[in-house]
């Protein structure tokens, strides 16, 4: 237990966690701090750049084998099942309508970027590998957490799901499209395009996230009073869905043979829920769903839960599970 | 030259649904439009402009010149249309303009 | 649906202070409220986006569609209360709307 | 205090020839006015917010509230001046003041 | 033959070019994907203030000689001559108004500051030197040809070319007076100087490439369609007239005895059409011309030809050309 | 004398300081250069960030001492101190009434961020340390200032001087906010943290600080037409006031034992007047005073003297000082 403590700490005590604090007293004392929406959007365009592109590298170093195949259908699986398990709970437990019960789980299906890249500036810390096709698993589980949403929304009658207005939203997306394209540019250039890109991508990339996490600060920080109206059942929902996801994901992990450092990064895609992407293409596909509800929830609880307590407790826990194979 | 009264249609609503609403505009008679990024707040409550979040809590306003019955629709369409799931208003006023050709088909 | 003639109330002034004129407003009345970051000069001079510098150098539109009485109110209201020692201007005008109960107490 | 009405003049047109129609406008007896970028889309296609490709790409919406007879040379005025080459419209209407001095010379 | 495949490929499979592949993508599919244009334009101010900088450091290590007084000579007779070749071909093969055909005409003339960038990134890959004062020379072709074009335009009578107007937008436009700023800076500070900024002048660079390219995929992408509306005679002027101007490029670059780098440079300027200084300087000296015709032109259709063909091919007739010598 | 020339022309011929000329030159010819607003915010952002988290870093370096403390202390009075030194000379040489007086007197009982940052780039070129808690210093000096300045202009009653919009813009504004949050995160994370972020905050310093002052030299460009308005008399005063504050300061230093670079740094603090914080915070406790005034006077005309003269000055006078003691 002190063991997991000190993980914590190590992990809360880093200028990334350190500058989130921040951001969340800047917006509760309701100062003025405030990155400027352009420079936040280019921020978080950079740090999409950057992990995609790492990504992309560290695969065409790897050879191809198996256990890519596996992993990359466990991605899929788990963003289609997660808002399976999310929906009862969120009709029972929280007694949603069928609508937002679905929304939501949709949410909670998906992942967040920030969430993983938060992980894999962590696990950089502790000095732990990952496989670089992580990145392509969490462009994977998108869309069918979306779908699965959808279809649940419908009662089953997955009717119109496919509108073009959606595949654009979800596939080309900018926030999904710049991933797999710095993906792929990464892939292609390999160590050669890293040599080159190193000073941009390597330089001051924990430096850029502190940034981007002191605006993501005041940002959650503004939305934690709309999560009263949101009532307890959600919130409550909002701290063991990370939970149950994050199990899920390290024995998903597990099982397709991951490292450590990948295991504990697909718990993180698991146990994250989306706040940019899965809104954004519910605002088109599902538009009686209410924006209010699922938002402060996503941002609001589950985000900095993952920050502070998921991503050092997934970590604590896939060693213990790693140690037992 | 002669000025002549017609009238101005504004809708103010998410910027998610901004082509939508341009195409409906357009498609009832509106030749041109000028658009800007807004902020505000009304029963859906505060929309602020948090790009890195999305267009879909952020407001565009979205104003046509137009003849007075194309107005009328607009407002009263994108009211039906839109405004049952999506935040926004709509509302016209006169404006009198000089090259009354350039706003009406 | 008919149609209903109700006001838009509009102010431009500092936003240094853009809470204190929306307390304002929505205190007398205002439902909602649409608001921009614009440029521009008046007596007191030119004032541009320096976003470097502060709100102080920038100005605000604030509009809100309300009856005709809050309207009044408003444009009276700031002018007393806050245009002695801050730069702003503020106007009405008719507009016409469809879903009057959104825009009325 | 007493309300009047006079009018307010809306010129939205190429950014790049900002500076120009304000000077026209002021030279016109306009004693401020209010700026903003906006995008939008005309005769002369769609105008979007490049900021990189430079002002020519974008629009600028500027309204001065002036006395009628100053609106009314505004308006017919840039018609004349600017939009033969350049983008643009320009409209004008009836608005309700407190100060009217202000806006009067 | 294969070599200059080869030379293409390796320009087409680096991060910068690769990057602009995806902004086209991301245009074409309509994705919502966008560099905020407040931060676009600070990304082409650092390009602007790197290029110059660099410029100017590297002038200041060479000694100056006659080359550069003839190359400097050659820049402007290079930026008043080419428009009065682009000018008969556009009234003559693409049929245009006089004004009109001035006005594109100006705009080859001038230059294009992203295509110089992406050839002097090309060269640096494949560690090829170049002269310091090649930034001069780009800043003086500006001027003779937009003055070269409202000559033309006013049919020999330069009525009122040097409105004061005029003169702002040109000499004194953000970009020209950045980039001899900046170079100037430069100049005076020298190796001292490069020192302290190497870590913002050279380490991010690359990158910061990669994502203005982006950003340029985006809006080249978004102006295709245009290029329809333009015309096939117009369309072609855009891609026959770069290679004109590339080969005097090449040629004037020989006879003035530049390096191999810098007669490449020289190539890439001449044969690139200005997108910014140019259209924002006519539209004040020239409204009457339709900058729906040239922009098109200058961004969608010469950009990206310069971009995937024009530097890999000067660069190999350039080294063909040396070979000879 | 010699000496003192070759001081200030290091620092002129340094490229932040041109770039700064460059600036001032580009507001002059009235041309269309000009950071985004919202990037020259970020940019703020990005300093505030790196010379409050430097601080912090080199502080958790440094054993505490009494000095410390000696400094806090000489901090918080310098800053009640100088604008009771201010409201004389304003009442009587500039014959200004008692509100306006006593709001350019808080102005320059405040500091400049950017010339502290100046400064500290100029004496890292010069090589020279400072104490670490100088940045604990500057965050001291705004609220007395303030406060003085309310109660001068209230004629010694300081009614509703804490009302709570005023605390919100002073203790919890954005600069002061970032400058003490980013200074307590490298204070926490020490060495550490400055390994992890050394390439954000190290790297690209001096290009920022360079691209900042550009904007900088620009705004202050635009003003200094204003100055004229607000006369000669107003005009000398934002010259030798802050020669006045910078030998106070000079003095202070010496006087709590401070080191050399950390004496100068003291005296560029008392010797710059704030242009930012101490505005916004009066525009709600002085609505009456006009900033108009004030605004030119600290941005136009004592920020450009302590960036040309002021710093090497009181550097060249500290110097003397330490060769005495
Ligand atoms: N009374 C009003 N006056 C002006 N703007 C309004 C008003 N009510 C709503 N709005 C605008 O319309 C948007 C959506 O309104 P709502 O659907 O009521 O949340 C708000 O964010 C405001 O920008
Ligand atoms: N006549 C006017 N027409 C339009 N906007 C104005 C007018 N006068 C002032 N303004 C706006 O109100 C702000 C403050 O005006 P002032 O208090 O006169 O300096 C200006 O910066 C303008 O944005
Ligand atoms: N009917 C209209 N209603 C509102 N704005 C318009 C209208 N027509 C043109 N505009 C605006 O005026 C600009 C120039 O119009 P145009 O000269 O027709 O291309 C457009 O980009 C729009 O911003
Ligand atoms: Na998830
Ligand atoms: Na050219
Ligand atoms: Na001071």
């Amino acid at each position: 237990m002190t063991e997991f403590f000190q993980i914590s700490l190590q992990n809360i005590l880093s200028p990334p966690i350190l500058f989130f604090i921040l951001g969340l007293f800047a917006a509760r004392v309701r100062s003025d701090l405030e990155i400027p929406p352009a420079v936040g959007k280019a921020l978080s365009y950079y740090l999409l750049l950057v992990i995609g592109f790492k990504g992309g590298v560290e695969l065409s170093a790897s050879e191809l084998n198996m256990t890519l195949i596996y992993a990359l259908a466990a991605a899929v699986i788990a963003g289609a099942a997660l808002p399976l398990i999310a929906f009862p709970l969120l009709r029972v437990a929280a007694r949603l309508d069928r609508v937002n019960a679905a929304a939501i789980a949709a949410h909670y299906g998906s992942i967040s970027v920030v969430t993983f890249v938060a992980a894999v500036s962590f696990l950089g810390i502790s000095g732990i590998a990952y496989e670089g096709y992580l990145v392509a698993m969490m462009a994977l589980m998108e869309a069918p957490a979306i779908i699965t949403g959808l279809v649940l929304a419908r009662g089953g009658r997955g009717s119109n799901v496919f509108s073009s207005a959606f595949v654009r939203e979800v596939l080309f997306g900018g926030t999904l499209l710049l991933l797999i394209g710095s993906f792929c540019v990464g892939w292609i250039t390999g160590g050669r395009g890293m040599e080159a890109m190193a000073g941009f991508i390597k330089t001051p990339f924990t430096g850029v996230l502190c940034f981007f996490l002191l605006e993501m600060g005041i940002m959650t920080g503004k939305r934690l009073s709309d999560i009263a109206k949101a009532g307890l059942p959600l919130a409550l929902f909002g701290l063991y869905m990370p939970m149950i996801g994050g199990v899920m994901g390290m024995l998903l992990g597990a099982l397709v043979g991951l490292s450590l450092g990948g295991t504990v990064l697909l718990a993180v895609l698991c146990a994250s829920a989306s706040y940019i992407v899965v809104p954004a293409a519910l605002r088109h596909a599902l538009p009686e769903a209410n924006p209010a509800l699922s938002m402060p929830l996503a941002l609001g609880v589950t985000f900095p839960f993952n920050i502070f307590v998921g991503i050092p407790l997934y970590y604590f826990l896939a060693q213990k599970i790693f140690m037992l194979l | 030259m002669n000025l002549r009264t017609i009238k101005c249609a504004v809708v103010i609503t998410e910027a998610a649904i901004k082509a939508e609403v341009i195409e409906f505009m357009t498609g009832l008679g509106a030749k041109g439009y000028t658009i800007d990024t807004v902020c505000g707040r009304g029963d859906r409550g505060v929309r602020d402009d948090d790009a890195m979040l999305g267009d879909y809590l952020r407001n565009v306003k979205i104003e046509a010149v137009v003849p007075p019955d194309v107005a009328e629709r607009i407002i009263t369409g994108v009211v039906e249309k839109f405004f049952k799931n999506y935040a926004g208003i709509a509302y016209m006023h006169d404006v009198q303009i000089v090259r009354h050709t350039k706003f009406e088909f």
